[in-house]
C-alpha cells in the first residue's frame, strides 16, 4: 500500500437523503485523504451509489455538508462537479451508444477551434490518452459496437481524463476480466501516485484488500465504521457489512448429479463470428459452470440453447428427445429458465413493480378458471419471491426501478424459480450483488440442484465457479476448450484453457 | 409532530400522485364560479354523451401506446367503420339510398360488419409494426392516409356520388342517440355503452395475461421477449382490439350526428392520444390506468364543453385549451420529477 | 378586442334579449365570416347571439347544439356541415319546441317538412355551380378564337376540386360541368385532382399539370377562389399573363384577392355568394322565431314552396366587379 | 471464391444502409417508366422548388426528434409566420390591405418579424419541454392549438376579416418565386435557399458543440448530463432553431403562393416528421442525418407530384401514397434487424 497523505481531501459530513418512501442515507459521513484508494462497501441497497451522486450533484442531499479541499461545497449540477476536480465512473453504464468513442469522452467540454469543433484534437487527445492508459480502443468506432468491458474501459479513461483530484468508481470491475482488472489497478496506482483519491465501489472482497487503503462500510443508509485495510479481514468485512458473522463465502455442497437430462452437440451459431461445434452434457441435479474471458462467447452458447439466438447446427437433447427451442416461449415449454446478463436492458421492467416483475414469466399460472389472473395467488407468489430471495423492498407495488441493482437481481431470480425450470441457465447471476446476497444465491442454486435441476452458470468470478459448480466448460473464443472436474482442477488450469485458441 | 407532518406529506403526495382528478375538479370548480348555471343535469348528461365515443376510441389508442406504440389511423377508422354502417342502415324509405335494394337490416349485422372491417385494418397495422418492425408511428401515419382514400372510394359511389350518408334508419339512431329514462332525465345509451367498454378493458388490462403481457412489452420489450412473451403476437392482439373499438364507436359517431361522410373522425386520434398522455398514459410505453385514460377524455371534453358555454370566442377557445393541456400535464410530471 | 368574439356569456346588457344560438360550420371559411360579420350586425340590440365554430366536423355542431340548448337558447341558427345532419339537430329541437333557422347549406326538404319550425335561408347548392359553368361558357364563346389553342372546338380544362365528399365541392364540381355541356360546348377533361380548397396545393398541382399539359390546357376551374390564386401562382411562374400569354381561370367567392386578379385581367370571374343578406335574413328569421313571432314578421323576405328564403348568386366579372366591391363595404 | 463473396456481400450490405436512396431511385424510376415524359428539367425544377421549403422545416423538425422530441406546432407556426409576412407585404396600392397605411417596407423586415415571433414560440416550446419536464407531444400539441387561435385572432380581423392574405407586393413574390436564369431554365431562389439551409444545419449538426450535444442528449440524456452538458439550454437553442426555420419556411410559403391564411401550414409537421422518419431519423431520438432528412423529402415530394402527374385519380393516390410510406421504411428498418 503506498503512502497516504493525511490531510482529508474530502470530508462529508452526516448526509441524509431521503426518497419518497425510504431514507437512503442516514447521518452518513466519509472522510477521504489525498492520494488515497478509499473503498466504500456495503451491501446492495445500502445507500454507497447515492452517497456518491450526492457528492456529484446529481442528487441534492436533504441535511448534510460536503468539505472538498477544506471548503464547503454542494455541486447542483455534474458540470460543477466536473469543473471543481471530482469526476466519477457510474455504475450502470452511461455512454451515449449512437455516438462514437471519443464523442463519448469529450461530451460536455468539447475541444473548439473557434465556434467548431477540433476534430483533430480530439482524435489525437483520445489516442494520447488511450496510449498512456494502454487501452486498446479505436476512438473513431461507435460505443455500440463495443463489447461490454471495452465500454466499462472506455467510462474508465473518461473520468480519468478530466485530471480530477478525486474520482469516484462505482463497480468499475463488474464486466471486467481479471486481466482487465490488473490493468485498472495499475491505472489506479498511477493515479495515486499523482495524489488522486479514488473512491472505490465493489462487491468484490479480494480487489478491495488489493487496491484499497482505507475502508467505510455501510449498512442499510448508515455509517457503520471507517478502518484501515490493514486491519481488516474479509471475514471482518463481511461482518460489519452484514451484521452477523458468515464464516464461509460458499455453502456446502449438498447436491448430487444424477443421469443425463441435456445433451448438448455440435452446436454451432447460425451467424458468426460466434461459437462453433460446442458439446457438453448436463446432469440431472449438476451445477455446470461455464469460464471464459469475456467474448468467448458464453453468453450465446445460453442464448441459443434458450431460443434467442439461431442455430445453424447441432442437436439439443432433453432427456433422450431431440428438441426444438425456437423461441423463448418454446425454451420455457421445455423446462428452461434464463436470466439474463445485461439485467438493465433484457431483465427488468423498471417502470412496473416488483409484484409485475416476479410474475411475468409465470402467467399462465395464475390463471383462474375463469380465464383471469388471480390476484390472491400473485400476491403470494410475489412473497415467496420477496421472502425466500430476501429482497429489501417497501412493498410488492413499489417500482423495481427504484430498488437498488441487487436486490433488482434477486428478483429476477425469483422470477425464473417460480416457473419451476428443470434447467436453469444463469448468465453472471451475482454480477453486482453483495457477499451476503451472493450466499443466499449459491445456497439457492446448491439446493435448486439438490432438488433434481439442472443448472448452468456463467461467470467470470473465478473463486465463485470454484466455490459453486461440479464440473466447469471452459470456452475460448467461440469453442468449448474443455471440461474440467471442479474438485481436481485450478484456477491456472482454467486460465490456460480459456486462453486455448 | 412526527405524524402530523407524515400526514401533511401524505396529502401533498397524494395530490401529487393524482393530479389530474385534482385537474378535473379544479376545471369544474373554476367553470361554476365563472357561470354557476353549469352545475346542471343536463350538463353533466351532455358532458357524459359527448364523452362517450371519445372514451372508448381513447381506450383503444391507450392500450397502443401502452406497448409503446402509437396509432395515427384511429380517427379514419372511425370514419370509415362510420361510412359502411351508415350505409347500410338508411332507412328503407328514404330516397337516396346507397344499396337502393338492401332490406332492413337486424342493428348487429352493420356495426358488426363496421368492426370487422377496422379490425382487419387495425390488425394489418399490428402486423407491420411488430413484423415488419415498422415504427407505429409510420405504420399508421400510411394507414392513415391509406385508410381516408379507401373510406373516400366507398363513400364517393354511384348513384348519388359523394354525399353524405343520411337517412338512417329509426332504430340505428334511436341506439345511439335515444337513452333510459330516469326521472325526468335520460342517461343516453352512448354512457352505458361507455361503461360497458370502459369496465372490459379494464378487465383486460388488469386482470388477464394479454393485460400484463401488454405492460411488459411497453415496459421493456427485450425483457418481455426473453421473459416468454410472444411480443408479435401479443401487439397483433392490442392492435386488434384497437381497431374493434374504433369500429364500434364509429357505429356510434353515425348514428350520434345521423350521417356521416368520408371526413367523419378526422384527427380524433390527436384528441385521443392527447386525452390519454392528460390521463397519465406515458408515450414512451409500460404505464397507464383505465380509470386515468377515463379521467382524460373527461378533462379534455368538460374543456371543449365549459368553453363553449361560457361562450368564450371561438379563437380565444383554442389557446385557453392549448394552455389547459399544458399546464395540467406539466403538474402531472411533477410526480416522475425524480431528481432532488 | 376582435371582432371573432361573438358569443356573450348572457350577462349585461345582452342578458334581457332571446338568445339564439348560432352555429357556423368553420369560422374560418372566407364566406362564412362576412355572413358571419352581417349575423352580427344584424343581431345587435336584437338578439343575443351565442356564435359557435363547428371546425368542420359534424359531430363538433351536434354538442355545440347540446351545449345550446342547455344555455336556453330559443331558437337556433345552424350552419350544417354535413346537410344530411339535419334531422339529428331537429330531433334535439322538436321536443323542447325550439325552432331551427338552417343557413347556407341545404338540408333535404323532407326533413325541413317534418317540423313545422324548421326553415332554410341560403341559396341552392347547385346554384354556384350552374353560374361558374354559364360564366365559363359565355366567356369561352366570346373568346373561343383565341382559347381553344389547338382549334378542335373543344374546351380543353383542369379542374381544382375542393375536399372530396364536402357538399360544395361535388355540387360545384357537378354542375359546372353539366351547364357548360348543356350550353352545346363540348369539353376534354385533362386532369381533376383535389387540392383540399387550398392554395398551396392548387399550386403545386398546378405545376405538375403544366409541365404535363403545358399550352394543352384551355381552362383552368376551381372550386373556389383560394384554389384559383394558387393556380394563378403557378401560371405566372411558367410565364402566363405576361405579353400575351393568357390562361382563363374561374373561381366561386369572390374574394377581395380575387376581385384584384379580375380586375387585372389575370382573372376572368368568379362567383359571389350574398353574404349579407344570407346573414341578415337568417338573423331576422331567427329572431322573429325566438319571439315566437312569424318567422317572415316585419320583414321583406319570402319563403318558397320548401319553406326557404332564396339569396342568390351572382356572377362577377370584370364588367360588373363594383358588385363584387360593394359585397365588402 | 471468397473476394467474391465478400465483395457480394459488401454491394448488399451498401444497399441495405443506404435503402433510401435506392428506393428514390426506384421510385423515379417507376414513375418513368409508367410516363417517360416525366423525365424533363421542368419536372425535375418543380419538384425540387417544391420541396424547398419542407426542406427546411423538416430541418427544424428533425434537430427536435433527434433530441427525442418533438414539434406537432411546426405547420401552424409556418401558417403564423406566413400570415404575418404576407401582412406586412401587401402591395402598397392594393386595395385589401390588411394595414392601409403601412408604408412598403424593406423585405427583410416582416421575413425578421416573422422569424422572431416563431423564434419565440418555439422558445417558449423547448422551455416547457426541458424545465417543466412535459413530454414533447404534449407540449407542442397545446402550442399547435394556442398558435391555431393565436393566428387566426390576427388573420380574421377588420377591415375584411377572414379573407386570404393576397395582392403581395412584387418584390416578395419576386424573392419567392422568380430564380436565376440558367440557360432557357431557371434555377429557382427557393431551391437556393434551400441548399443554403441545409449546409448551415448540416455545419451545426457536424461541427460544433449544439450538434453534438443534440445526438448525445437524444442519445442518452443521463449520459449527457451527468457529462456536465446543459440539456435545457441545449434543448432550448434546438427549438429556438427550429422555430427560426418554420418562420422562415413561413414567408417563403406565403411568398410562393402568393397569399395566406390561418390555415396556412396545417399538417405540414405530419408530413416532415414522416419525412424525417422515411429520411432515416429515429423516432427515439439520437440518429439522423442532414442528407437523409432531405432524401425524406425528396421522396415524399416526389410520391405526391409524381402521382398527380401521372394523373392518378385523388383517392388512389391516398392509397398508394401510405403503401409506399410504409414499404420504404419497412424496407430501411431491415438495416436495424438484429441478426442473431
Ligand atoms: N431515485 C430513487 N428513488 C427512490 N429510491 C431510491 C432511488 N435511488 C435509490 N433509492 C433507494 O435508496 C437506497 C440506496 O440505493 P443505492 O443505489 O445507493 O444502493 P447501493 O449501495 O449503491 O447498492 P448496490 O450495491 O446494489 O448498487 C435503496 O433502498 C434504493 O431503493
Ligand atoms: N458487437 C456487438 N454488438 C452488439 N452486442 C454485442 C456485440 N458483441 C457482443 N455483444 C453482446 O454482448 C454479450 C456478450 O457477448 P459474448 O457472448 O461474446 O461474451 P461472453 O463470453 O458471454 O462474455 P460475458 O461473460 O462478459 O458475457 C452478448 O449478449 C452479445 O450479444
Ligand atoms: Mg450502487
Ligand atoms: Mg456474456
Amino acid at each position: 500500500m503506498s503512502e497516504a497523505s493525511t490531510t482529508n481531501l474530502l470530508e462529508m459530513q452526516n448526509i441524509t437523503k431521503r426518497f419518497p418512501g425510504v431514507i437512503a442515507l442516514n447521518n452518513v459521513s466519509l472522510k477521504v485523504k489525498a492520494g488515497s484508494v478509499h473503498a466504500l462497501m456495503g451491501e446492495n441497497g445500502a445507500g454507497k451509489s447515492t452517497l456518491m451522486k450526492c457528492l456529484f450533484g446529481i442528487y441534492s442531499m436533504d441535511e448534510g455538508k460536503i468539505l472538498f479541499e477544506g471548503k464547503e461545497v454542494a455541486f447542483t449540477n455534474s458540470k460543477q462537479a466536473l469543473e471543481n476536480g471530482v469526476s466519477m465512473v457510474h455504475q450502470e453504464l452511461n455512454q451515449v451508444r449512437q455516438q462514437n468513442v471519443m464523442d463519448n469522452i469529450w461530451l460536455g467540454r468539447y475541444p473548439k477551434k473557434s465556434i467548431f469543433i477540433d476534430e483533430k484534437k480530439m482524435y489525437q487527445d483520445t489516442v494520447a490518452i488511450f496510449k498512456s492508459l494502454d487501452i486498446n480502443v479505436d476512438p473513431r468506432s461507435k460505443v455500440s459496437t463495443l463489447s461490454v468491458s471495452e465500454m466499462q474501459m472506455v467510462e474508465i479513461a473518461k473520468a480519468v481524463s478530466y485530471g480530477s483530484k478525486i474520482i469516484v468508481m462505482d463497480e468499475p470491475t463488474s464486466s471486467l476480466t481479471e486481466n482487465e482488472v490488473d490493468h485498472l489497478f495499475k491505472i489506479i496506482r498511477r493515479l495515486q501516485s499523482e495524489n488522486v483519491a479514488i473512491i472505490y465501489i465493489s462487491h468484490k472482497m479480494e480487489e478491495i484488500l488489493k487496491i484499497s487503503d482505507e475502508v467505510t462500510i455501510m449498512r442499510d443508509g448508515q455509517y457503520i465504521a471507517t478502518k484501515s485495510s490493514n486491519e481488516l479481514t474479509t471475514d471482518e468485512i463481511i461482518k460489519l457489512m452484514v451484521g452477523r458473522d458468515l464464516s464461509q463465502r460458499f455453502p456446502a455442497k449438498v447436491n448430487k448429479p444424477e443421469d443425463i437430462i441435456l445433451k448438448v452437440s455440435d452446436l454451432t451459431a447460425e451467424t458468426q463470428p460466434s461459437f462453433s461445434n460446442v458439446n457438453f452434457e448436463l446432469r440431472k441435479g449438476e451445477i455446470l459452470g461455464i469460464a471464459g474471458l469475456v467474448g468467448s462467447k458464453r453468453t450465446e452458447v445460453v442464448e441459443a440453447l434458450f431460443g434467442i439466438r439461431a442455430l445453424k447446427s447441432g442437436t439439443i437433447e432433453l432427456n433422450g428427445k431431440v428438441i426444438k427451442n425456437h423461441s423463448p416461449q418454446q425454451a420455457i415449454k421445455n423446462g428452461f429458465a434464463l436470466v439474463t446478463e445485461e439485467r438493465r436492458s433484457t431483465g427488468i421492467f423498471p417502470d412496473l413493480s416488483v409484484s409485475f416483475n416476479s410474475i411475468i414469466s409465470n402467467m399462465k399460472q395464475y390463471k383462474t378458471k375463469s380465464g383471469f389472473l388471480s390476484n390472491r395467488k400473485v400476491a403470494d407468489d410475489t412473497q415467496w419471491v420477496i421472502e425466500s430471495m430476501q429482497v429489501k423492498t417497501p412493498s410488492q407495488k413499489t417500482l423495481i426501478g427504484s430498488l437498488s441493482g441487487g436486490n433488482q437481481q434477486k428478483v429476477i431470480i425469483g422470477r425464473w424459480l417460480l416457473t419451476t425450470p428443470d434447467i436453469l441457465l444463469l448468465d453472471e447471476p451475482t454480477r453486482g450483488i453483495d457477499v451476503g446476497a451472493k450466499f443466499e444465491i449459491y445456497q439457492l442454486i446448491n439446493q435448486l440442484a439438490a432438488d433434481g435441476k439442472g443448472i448452468i452458470m456463467i461467470s467470470s468470478e473465478m473463486p465463485e465457479l470454484l466455490g459453486v459448480t461440479d464440473r466447469i466448460l471452459v470456452m475460448s473464443n467461440g469453442r468449448a476448450a474443455g471440461i474440467v472436474e471442479t474438485r481436481e482442477t485450478s484456477q491456472e488450469e482454467i486460465m490456460r484453457l480459456a486462453a486455448l485458441y | 409532530m412526527n405524524t402530523q407532518a407524515s400526514k401533511k406529506s401524505n396529502v401533498s403526495k397524494w395530490l401529487v400522485d393524482n393530479v389530474i382528478y385534482v385537474v378535473l375538479i379544479l376545471l369544474v370548480v373554476g367553470i361554476v364560479i365563472a357561470s354557476p348555471d353549469f352545475l346542471s343535469m343536463t350538463n353533466l348528461i351532455n358532458i357524459l354523451s359527448q364523452s362517450s365515443s371519445r372514451i372508448i376510441i381513447a381506450l383503444g389508442v391507450a392500450g397502443i401506446l401502452i406497448t409503446a406504440g402509437t396509432d395515427l389511423s384511429a380517427g379514419r377508422m372511425v370514419g370509415l367503420a362510420a361510412v359502411i354502417s351508415a350505409s347500410l342502415l338508411q332507412a328503407t324509405d328514404y330516397a337516396y339510398k346507397m344499396y337502393p335494394n338492401l332490406p332492413d337490416l337486424p342493428l348487429f349485422v352493420p356495426i358488426l360488419v363496421a368492426m370487422a372491417a377496422t379490425g382487419l385494418i387495425a390488425t394489418l397495422n399490428g402486423i407491420v409494426v411488430s413484423k415488419l418492425h415498422v415504427p407505429p408511428f409510420i405504420a399508421t401515419l400510411g394507414m392513415m392516409i391509406g385508410v381516408y382514400g379507401l373510406t373516400s372510394i366507398y363513400f364517393d359511389r354511384p348513384p348519388y356520388g359523394a354525399q353524405p350518408i343520411g337517412g338512417l334508419s329509426e332504430k340505428f339512431t334511436n341506439f345511439a342517440q335515444r337513452g333510459i329514462p330516469v326521472g325526468s332525465y335520460e342517461i343516453p345509451y352512448l354512457v352505458i355503452y361507455a361503461i360497458i367498454t370502459t369496465v372490459i378493458i379494464w378487465v383486460i388490462w388488469n386482470k388477464t395475461q394479454l393485460g400484463k403481457n401488454m405492460y411488459a412489452i411497453g415496459g421493456n420489450p427485450e425483457a418481455a421477449k426473453v421473459s416468454g412473451v410472444n411480443v408479435a403476437r401479443n401487439i397483433i392482439i392490442i392492435y386488434m382490439i384497437a381497431g374493434l373499438l374504433y369500429g364500434f364507436s364509429g357505429t356510434l359517431e353515425a348514428g350520434r350526428v345521423g350521417s356521416a361522410t368520408n371526413n367523419t373522425g378526422n384527427m380524433y386520434e390527436l384528441d385521443a392520444i392527447a386525452a390519454c398522455v392528460v390521463g397519465g398514459v406515458s408515450l414512451s410505453g409500460g404505464i397507464g390506468t383505465v380509470p386515468g385514460v377515463v379521467t382524460g377524455v373527461l378533462i379534455f371534453q368538460i374543456i371543449n364543453y365549459g368553453l363553449a358555454f361560457l361562450g368564450v370566442s371561438p379563437y380565444i377557445q383554442y389557446i385557453v385549451k392549448g394552455l389547459i393541456i399544458v399546464v395540467a400535464v406539466a403538474f402531472d410530471m411533477r410526480k416522475h420529477a425524480k431528481k432532488k | 378586442s376582435s371582432s371573432t368574439g361573438g358569443t356573450d356569456s348572457g350577462k349585461g346588457k345582452d342578458g334581457d334579449l332571446p338568445r339564439v344560438g348560432a352555429t357556423i360550420y368553420k369560422f374560418d371559411d372566407n364566406f362564412m365570416s362576412y355572413v358571419r360579420r352581417a349575423m352580427q350586425t344584424s343581431a345587435k340590440d336584437k338578439v343575443d347571439l351565442m356564435l359557435n365554430d363547428s371546425q368542420n366536423d359534424q359531430a363538433k355542431q351536434i354538442e355545440q347544439v347540446d351545449t345550446l340548448i342547455a344555455k336556453g337558447a330559443k331558437s337556433l341558427a345552424i350552419n350544417l356541415v354535413d346537410p344530411k345532419s339535419a334531422q339529428t339537430i331537429i330531433d334535439k329541437a322538436k321536443p323542447k319546441g325550439i325552432p331551427v333557422i338552417f343557413f347556407n347549406k341545404e338540408p333535404d326538404a323532407s326533413v325541413l317538412a317534418g317540423y313545422d319550425k324548421a326553415y332554410y335561408v341560403g341559396t341552392t347548392s347547385s346554384e354556384s355551380g350552374v353560374i361558374q359553368g354559364e360564366l365559363i361558357a359565355k366567356a369561352w364563346e366570346a373568346n373561343k378564337d383565341k382559347w381553344d389553342k389547338n382549334k378542335d372546338g373543344k374546351l380543353q380544362y383542369v379542374l381544382l376540386k375542393g375536399e372530396p365528399g364536402h357538399p360544395d365541392a361535388e355540387a360545384r364540381t357537378k354542375f359546372a360541368i353539366d351547364t357548360i355541356k348543356a350550353k352545346g360546348i363540348q369539353v376534354d377533361e385533362l386532369a381533376l385532382d383535389t387540392a383540399m380548397w387550398d392554395a398551396t396545393k392548387a399550386t403545386e398541382k398546378m405545376d405538375a399539370w403544366l409541365a404535363k399539359y403545358s399550352d394543352k390546357i384551355e381552362f383552368v376551374i376551381a372550386n373556389n377562389d383560394g384554389m384559383a390564386l394558387g393556380a394563378i401562382s403557378s401560371l405566372e411562374k411558367a410565364g402566363y399573363f405576361s405579353g400575351d400569354k393568357f390562361m382563363p381561370v374561374v373561381g366561386v367567392d369572390a374574394i377581395p384577392e380575387a376581385l384584384e386578379m379580375i380586375e387585372k385581367g389575370k382573372m376572368v370571374g368568379t362567383v359571389l355568394n350574398d353574404a349579407k343578406n344570407q346573414g341578415k335574413a337568417t338573423v331576422e328569421l331567427a329572431a322573429n322565431a325566438a319571439k315566437g313571432k312569424d318567422v317572415l314578421d316585419g320583414t321583406s323576405w319570402k319563403l318558397d314552396d320548401k319553406k326557404a328564403v332564396r339569396v342568390p348568386y351572382v356572377e362577377v366579372t370584370k364588367d360588373n366587379i363594383q358588385v363584387g366591391r360593394d359585397a365588402y363595404k
